[in-house]
């Protein structure tokens, strides 16, 4: 049974959404690479992420916001993609340092990823290496523009093509054992 | 012929002379003998009993009235136990019939009748003299049998049986003489009646043998040590003829003197407490042993304990208790000696840890060992419950709370050992199945003793009332000498 | 007096026999000899001084000239008894020979506790 | 007609000739005896239900005593207890024991227990209570050791602890009757004043000692939990549910018609009973937390419900009678439905070990709905019956003058939420196993008692009227002045003290109704169940054998803080007078040394000290 | 019939008027921790924000019909407490179902929804949610003895057992039982902090240890009827104890200074203190608030 709402009340309902989305980010930060270290100044007194709604949260069951603090190895990897997809919707990922772009200073290291992105869906790179608090509050910052504009559909994405993505991930984790993606 | 209170002795005495030369001829008739013998004497004691309980029969032997002649006193109390003893001697006949398979057949039955004999004896006479002979009848008999078996331990615990049976019937023959010399009278009723004529010290010294000579046979702590020995060599059914059938009879003639002679309130609470410490030495005893039969053994000692405690408190309702605790411990007593015997047959050995698991081997023997357990330990609806009930309520109506408390303690540490024996009974373990089963007659024997106890147990009226007349008749030393004289 | 000194020696001596010895065979000839110290006490206590035996055998003898039948009597039962007692003891004495391959009672304890 | 065949003494033959038949067509028609079994439990409870209450008297003679069985309202609460689940067992036992071995034995004993346990709410008298008592021992202790799993070291204890209570009845009894020539309870009540002032307090200390053995108040209480657990689980519901409930009815009963009389020190028996009571309810939730055993949890927890009951009836206040009373009745059910829940789980997966069974709400619904609705109950939170009467317990406890006790019996009860999570938890929730993956829900046979009697509970919890009514005519009979109650309201004594059981339970079912209609609403469609495997795990994957289910050690924490307070010592304690006695029982057996010439001189002896003694013992000299 | 339908508008608007409430307390503690902390913090309203987001999430999993109802227990739970909690004294628009206020019914009442949170948490199949409940349920144990303890010697103190029976008590005496009965007070704060789940005793949820514990597997929809539950719980607690210990209300206002100022004692110790571990927790409790408890009931009793 679908409820069809009036467009216009559905446009508010939406933008209500994207609001409360957007001031309330619950961080699930994985301390990948040494990024991590760039988390405890970014939410304690000097900046105070808190005031953006950005709060740190236990589980990814909570969790808005995968951040990828750093270099990603190949074993990290898998328990990064378990992470992402126990997230529920709607979900964004930050990547984090220039590693997650293009392997940074480990470009050429037979273990970490190039590009994070052909395995999950970035919505936020904050470059830098490694980026400064300031950067990371920015990369949030975008990251509010984008869900305000409905722009951050990392996860729309990642469902669409979750087979190109699980040839990406197969294709470098060799012992692929992990469960179904539960929607 | 009209049966006579003599039967009782001449008859089984008549047939253990009998025995060994019908032996010569057949041993299927040796067997069949003692049966025929006791089913006429248990014939005759249903006949004779409601008379007995009615009045006082005295059958004077020989022709000369007392105190003169040999007198038989054919009273209450007598003809309560007389009977019960000629009705178990049937069970035990009927469960020995094929339980004693061992040669020499003719002797075992020679020895059993005369061991009816001397049992019925002591309970019937009325001369101590008499009682004496009758005693040692009893105890050559009982030596004899509890040798029977022929091996290492059971010579072992004849010759202890017999060397402190020498020392009862030396203390005794000590009473009698004493009695005799200051009253020129062996009939216990003149003797009663003349008791006055002996001095103090005489007496008393009188009342100490007694209590040594028949306290050895009434098993009372410490004078004991034999009875675990005898009761765990014998075979199975003379351990119950003794639990049923000896002990009682001395037990009988050791208050029956008792009462007749020296019955005042210091020497009945001498005999409260010697009976207390019995009891309760004797289930602590107990509680430690491995063997079965030996553990019977020392659970007959302590209710043996139970009732000459109730005995000694002298009342007509502890005394009718006594008498009630004494059936129901010679019927449940002999169940578990038969069922013991079998299990004790069918594992093969002695030790009580050798049964584990025969429960559901041989369903119907330890059926009827639990039962016989759990009536011991006095649970209803069995008949035991009713007896230690009376024993209680007469103790409780003289005030003793300590003495209850101190019964039913000992009645925890049986309840422990006897459920113990259930436990590894009813263990499941991988035996062997036995192919051998628990003979018919085995089985027969223990159902009707099991009827009794359940009957009993459910509406102890049946017997309730004729423990009224018998404990009066036990305590009314008057009477005794009335009748007894003419 | 001295028949009574004398039997009652003799239970002592029997009594020192079977509570002291450790041989089953003098135990039981302890126990023979209580039985003759008993024996020969009960007939001491019927004795009486200077009378016959308590037959019948004359005219002249009157009843207080005899001693008294009634213990004489029994101790010949008591006698019997103690023979019966006697024989089965030794029976079984030897059966435990047999079987123990000593008469020493210290050793003969099988059955205990 | 059938009004007329009605009465006790057909009960007895009912339930006891029917336990013999059950028996014997065990041999002769194997599987038909369950159905016969159930059919004489059936008749039995009818009759029971229908028996009238106060004209059927039956009085004999037995044994020189004059017996009479009788019923009347204070009975009849206990009978009716009896009776349903006695009835509710028998149904459950059809598929749980079946293709056991010796089921004859099994039913025989199960039912000669029911029957002896309606004797002795029947007796109206002590000879007959004791008779039907002492049945009720040896048929439970027979069900005790017939599982055999565990030593039967355990059987023994539970006897022996039986044996101990028994015979101090038995005593209490034995003083009784000398006092007052009768065992009838109406000439015992009579006459108890004109006992001494010793002998009535040591009567009555005897009496509770005596019956509070059944009811496992501490001390005594030792030989419950090994007892419980031995039991197939079946009988334990009725053990635990209504045999236990046979001592609260005898200590009712000396507190109400016995104790009382005794003005002096009534108050003495109350406050050392209400501490006993109160103590025994702490301490065994304490334990009761620290079982890996369902049936050992429950048993603990039944030995500390069976604490607030004792404290119920020795505050003795209206209120907190009524508490206890409905306590009892309640306390039948719940642990009933809690030992059968156990039960079906352990005839599911033959696992009774709380480290070892779990997950199995999805398998095992209907069974998991009875263990909630029993921990509810015992928890005592509304709207289930439990509250009730704890509401009840703690309103007059509070009026009372027990402060402290109070608290201990709040903090039991706060305490009893660990115990109660971890039942359910390790059996029902956590993760799902593959070994468990097969179990199915057990027969309908089970689950009919388990739902009735949770129905139950529910119904005490809304409208507990019904079963006031019955508490209070009961009541009515120890003579204690009943409290105020309507159909759903409860109040105490205090004024404007009141609490709306109608409005409770129409708010709480709303809201949820209306709470799992938004959240099924807005979820339903767009949830999708996952195993339990799939959880956070800090981004590991689990392997299938991977045990993720924190069960074992469950209250450490808790057991940290609490330190050496729970350690049981009063096990230990009879454990050493047991051992101690054996020991000197050992050492009393040498005095048979074997060696004849002992025995001969132990002879001797006796007669050289009764020589020298002989003034001393019989007042003479030589 | 008028009054009637003002009963079932007084439902409907009393938990609305203490969601609101409860949310906006939980803003102004994150923005008075963050000031604290010398930070700027979250608005006032974020706690509303998180809430709105949270029912906005899609949940895509349960782990079972258990963790379905669960936070149903939790919501329930929390709803009927207040409805059986006297919000505003003489009032009976706030009067609800509180027909006495019976503070035992109350304290069952409360337990309800952990029960249910448990249970849901235990069906996850978490062994973090199993820990927390865990320590949880440990926890409630140690706080329950001071507060037990206090509540007793109220009772007994002023032979009541209701929350309206104390009102009337503070009315009759025009002095709070803060000053009538001061140690029983103190026993009954010092548990409250354990109740209120802050630093030091929020060894349930320890987010770094056992991922927020019982909560770890709840998210979305699930979450947010927790948080909701949780918020109407944080108000209907306050106004309890407000009842109890600090006379009461007669209006709103009031109502709110006194909950707010009383609430500021666990946030504020909370603030500053770290986590103890859960022995350390209910050993606290055992000490301490016990002998005040203790202390307060003889007061009482001598």
């Amino acid at each position: 049974m679908e409820i069809t709402y009036d467009k216009n009340a559905q446009e508010i309902l939406s933008t209500i959404k994207s609001f409360a989305r957007k001031s309330s980010l619950w961080v699930i930060a994985y301390g990948t690479g040494c990024g991590a270290i760039e988390i405890p100044p970014t939410m304690t007194s000097r900046y105070d992420a808190e005031r953006f709604g950005i709060r740190g949260s236990a589980t990814p069951r909570q969790a808005d916001v995968l951040l990828i603090t750093g270099y990603l190895a190949v074993k990290t990897l898998k328990r990064v993609i378990r992470t992402y997809e126990q997230m529920q919707d709607p979900k964004y990922v930050i990547a984090f340092g220039s590693c997650t772009i293009n392997g940074g200073m480990y470009w050429d290291s037979y273990n970490t990823i190039k590009l994070l992105d052909k395995y999950i869906p970035v919505d936020v790179y904050i470059n830098g290496c490694m980026p400064r608090p300031e950067a990371v509050i920015q990369g949030f910052i975008k990251l509010q523009e984008l869900i305000m504009n409905k722009k951050a559909e990392g996860a729309a994405k990642y469902k669409e093509n979750l087979e190109w993505y699980r040839e990406n991930q197969r294709k470098i984790i060799h012992n692929w054992r992990m469960p179904e993606y539960n929607w | 012929m009209e049966f006579s209170p003599v039967h009782y002795i001449a008859v089984p005495l008549f047939a253990a002379f009998l025995i060994p030369l019908v032996g010569k001829v057949s041993k299927e008739l040796v067997k069949l003998i003692p049966g025929l013998v006791l089913l006429y004497l248990s014939y005759g004691s249903i006949m004779l009993f409601p008379k007995g309980m009615e009045n006082p029969i005295i059958e004077i032997i020989a022709g000369f009235k007392p105190p003169f002649g040999i007198a038989l006193y054919y009273g209450a109390t007598a003809a309560f136990l007389v009977t019960l003893v000629t009705l178990l001697g049937f069970v035990i006949w009927l469960y020995s019939y094929k339980f004693i398979i061992r040669e020499p057949i003719e002797k075992y039955y020679m020895l059993f009748m005369l061991l009816i004999t001397g049992a019925t004896g002591i309970m019937l006479t009325g001369d101590i003299f008499n009682l004496f002979v009758f005693l040692e009848i009893t105890a050559i008999a009982s030596y004899s049998l509890t040798a029977f078996l022929r091996d290492k331990d059971s010579a072992e615990a004849a010759f202890k049986y017999l060397l402190i049976g020498s020392f009862s019937s030396a203390f005794f023959l000590l009473t009698v003489m004493i009695l005799y010399t200051y009253t020129g009278t062996l009939n216990l009723a003149d003797l009663a009646s003349k008791a006055d004529m002996i001095p103090a010290n005489a007496k008393g010294f009188a009342l100490l043998l007694v209590i040594v000579g028949m306290g050895i046979e009434a098993e009372i702590f410490p004078l004991n040590g034999w009875a675990p020995d005898a009761y765990s060599q014998a075979p199975s059914p003379i351990g119950a003829v003794f639990a049923g059938i000896v002990v009682k009879a001395a037990v009988y003639a050791f208050i029956r003197i008792i009462f007749l002679f020296f019955k005042t309130p210091e020497v009945l609470h001498f005999i409260v407490i010697i009976g207390l410490i019995t009891l309760i030495i004797a289930e602590m005893a107990a509680l430690r042993q491995h063997q079965i039969k030996r553990m019977l053994a020392f659970s007959s000692l302590g209710q043996m304990g139970l009732v000459i405690l109730a005995l000694g408190i002298g009342t007509t309702e502890s005394t009718s208790a006594a008498l009630f605790q004494m059936f129901n411990h010679a019927v449940i007593k002999a169940m578990l000696f038969f069922a013991a015997g079998y299990l004790v047959f069918h594992s093969g050995s002695k030790l009580i840890d050798s049964v584990t698991g025969l429960g559901y081997d041989k369903p119907i023997t330890s059926f009827f060992f639990s039962l016989g357990a759990l009536a011991i330990i006095g649970l209803p609806p069995f008949s035991g419950f009713w007896s230690k009930l009376n024993v209680l309520i007469s103790i409780a109506s003289e005030g003793e709370i300590l003495i209850i408390v101190l019964i039913l303690a000992a009645s925890v540490v049986e309840a422990v050992y006897y459920l113990r024996i259930i436990g590894k009974l009813y263990t499941r373990k991988e035996i062997d199945s036995n192919p051998r089963r628990t003979p018919i007659s085995g089985l027969l024997a223990m159902g009707i003793l099991a009827i009794v106890i359940i009957v009993i147990g459910i509406y102890p009226d049946v017997l309730t009332q004729w423990l009224q007349p018998a404990a009066e008749n036990l305590l009314n030393s008057e009477e005794y000498i009335q009748t007894g004289l003419f | 007096m001295l028949y009574y000194i004398g039997a009652i020696s003799l239970i002592l001596i029997g009594l020192y026999a079977v509570l002291v010895k450790k041989n089953l065979l003098k135990i039981v000839i302890g126990l023979a000899i209580v039985d003759s110290g008993l024996n020969l006490l009960f007939i001491a206590i019927g004795y009486v001084k200077n009378a016959t035996a308590p037959i019948f055998s004359s005219e002249s003898l009157t009843a207080d000239k005899m001693v008294d039948p009634v213990p004489q009597s029994l101790v010949l039962t008591a006698i019997v008894i103690g023979l019966a007692v006697t024989a089965v003891a030794l029976g079984l004495v030897i059966r435990l020979y047999d079987h123990h391959k000593t008469l020493d009672i210290n050793k003969i304890r099988q059955l205990k506790w | 007609m059938v009004e007329i065949m009605i009465s006790i003494p057909v009960i007895f033959v009912t339930i006891f000739v029917g336990a013999i038949l059950t028996y014997l067509i065990k041999l002769i028609m194997p599987k038909v005896e369950a159905y016969f079994a159930l059919l004489v439990s059936a008749a039995t409870s009818y009759m029971a239900f229908a028996l009238p209450k106060t004209e059927s008297i039956y009085k004999f003679n037995l044994g020189s005593f004059n017996l009479m069985w009788g019923n009347n309202e204070y009975s009849h609460l206990f009978a009716m207890l009896v009776a349903v689940l006695g009835f509710f067992v028998v149904l459950y036992s059809m598929d749980f024991m079946a293709g056991k071995v010796n089921l004859g034995f099994y039913y025989f004993n199960l039912l000669v227990s029911i029957g002896s346990m309606l004797g002795i709410v029947y007796s109206q008298d002590f000879l007959s209570l004791f008779i039907f008592w002492e049945i009720m021992t040896w048929s439970s202790f027979m069900l005790v050791i017939y599982a055999q799993d565990e030593k039967f070291s355990v059987g023994i204890k539970y006897f022996v602890f039986s044996a101990i209570g028994a015979y101090l009845l038995l005593t209490a009894l034995v003083i009784l009757y000398t006092n007052s020539g009768s065992f009838l309870l109406e000439d015992n009540i009579n006459n108890f004043i004109y006992l001494s002032s010793q002998n009535q307090i040591l009567v009555i200390i005897f009496l509770i000692i005596g019956f509070g053995v059944k009811a496992a108040m501490m001390p005594f209480h030792v030989w419950a939990p090994d007892a419980y657990k031995a039991a197939p689980s079946s009988f334990t519901a009725l053990f635990s549910g209504a045999l236990s409930k046979m001592g609260i009815f005898g200590i009712g009963l000396v507190l109400f018609k016995f104790a009382i009389q005794n003005t002096d020190y009534f108050t003495y028996f109350q406050f050392a009973l209400a501490w006993l009571g109160g103590i025994t309810a702490l301490l065994s939730t304490f334990y009761a937390v620290f079982q890996t055993d369902a049936k050992k949890l429950l048993a603990y927890s039944s030995i500390g419900q069976l604490g607030y009951i004792i404290v119920g009836l020795a505050v003795g206040t209206p209120l907190s009678i009524m508490s206890a009373l409905l306590l009892t009745i309640l306390h039948g059910a719940f642990k009933a439905m809690l030992f059968m829940s156990a039960g079906a789980v352990y005839y599911r997966t033959g696992l009774l070990d709380m480290n070892e069974t779990r997950g199995l709400i999805r398998k095992m619904p209907l069974t998991f709905l009875t263990a909630l609705m029993g921990i509810i109950t015992v928890a005592g939170v509304p709207p289930l019956g439990g509250f009730v009467s704890k509401w009840m317990l703690y309103e007059a406890l509070i009026q009372s003058n027990y402060y402290f006790l109070v608290i201990i019996i709040f903090v039991a009860s706060t305490a009893a939420f660990l115990y109660l999570y971890r039942f359910i938890f390790s059996l029902f929730l956590g993760q799902e196993e593959k070994e468990f993956e097969n179990v199915k829900e057990v027969p309908i046979k089970m689950i009919i008692p388990m739902l009735l009697l949770a129905g139950f509970t529910l119904a005490v919890g809304v409208v507990p009227g019904f079963v006031l009514e019955q508490i209070s005519k009961a009541m009515g009979y120890l003579g204690i002045q009943t409290p105020n109650w309507e159909n759903s309201v409860l109040f105490s004594n205090w004024e404007n003290s009141s609490v709306n059981l109608m409005s409770v339970a129409t708010s709480i079912g709303i809201l949820f109704v209306l709470g799992a209609i938004f959240l099924t609403i807005k979820n339903y469609r767009s949830t999708r169940y996952v195993t339990t495997k799939d959880i956070h795990t800090s981004g590991e994957v689990p392997t299938e054998n991977e045990n993720l289910t924190f069960a074992v050690n469950f209250y450490q924490p808790f057991e940290r803080s609490l330190g050496s307070v729970i350690k049981p010592s009063i096990d230990r304690i009879f454990n050493l007078i047991g051992k101690n006695i054996e020991s000197a029982a050992d050492y009393l057996r040498y005095i048979y040394t074997g060696n004849g010439q002992t025995y001969a001189m132990y002879v001797i002896l006796f007669f050289v000290v009764l020589i020298l003694f002989a003034d001393l013992m019989f007042g003479f000299k030589f | 019939m008028d009054s009637f339908w003002m009963k079932i508008l007084g439902f409907v608007i009393t938990p609305l008027v203490a969601f609101a409430v409860g949310v906006t307390y939980g803003g102004i503690v994150r923005k008075i921790t963050a000031r604290i902390q010398n930070r700027v913090g979250p608005p006032i309203y974020q706690n509303l924000l998180d809430i709105t987001k949270l029912y906005s999430k899609k949940t895509a999993v349960n782990h079972g019909v258990m963790q379905h109802l669960g936070p149903v227990f939790a919501i329930t739970a929390s709803v009927t407490s207040l409805f059986f909690v006297p919000v505003l004294r003489d009032s009976s628009f706030w009067f609800n179902l509180s027909f006495d206020g019976d503070l035992i019914f109350l304290l069952y009442m409360m337990v309800f929804g952990s029960l249910g949170m448990a249970l849901g948490a235990g069906q996850t199949g978490n062994p973090n949610s199993a820990i927390g409940v865990s320590r949880g349920l440990a926890l409630m144990v140690g706080y329950e003895i001071p507060f037990v303890l206090s509540l007793v010697a109220l009772m007994i103190q002023f032979q009541t057992t209701s929350i309206h029976g104390l009102l009337a008590v503070q009315d009759t005496f025009s002095s709070w039982i803060i000053f009538q009965s001061p140690f029983a007070t103190i026993a009954g704060i010092l548990a409250f902090l354990g109740m209120m789940h802050y630093a030091p005793f929020d060894v349930p949820f320890a987010p770094a240890e056992v991922a927020s514990g019982p909560a770890s597997e709840f998210g979305g929809k699930y979450l947010a009827l927790m948080m909701t539950s949780g918020s109407i719980f944080t108000f209907v607690k306050l106004v309890l104890f407000v009842n109890i210990y600090f006379g009461g209300a007669e209006d709103l206002l009031t109502l709110i200074l006194k909950t707010f100022i009383l609430y500021m004692i666990p946030v504020l110790t909370g603030i500053v203190n770290p986590r103890y571990r859960t022995e350390q927790a209910i050993q606290f409790f055992w000490k301490w608030p016990t002998v005040f408890g203790i202390i307060a009931i003889l007061i009482v009793v001598l």
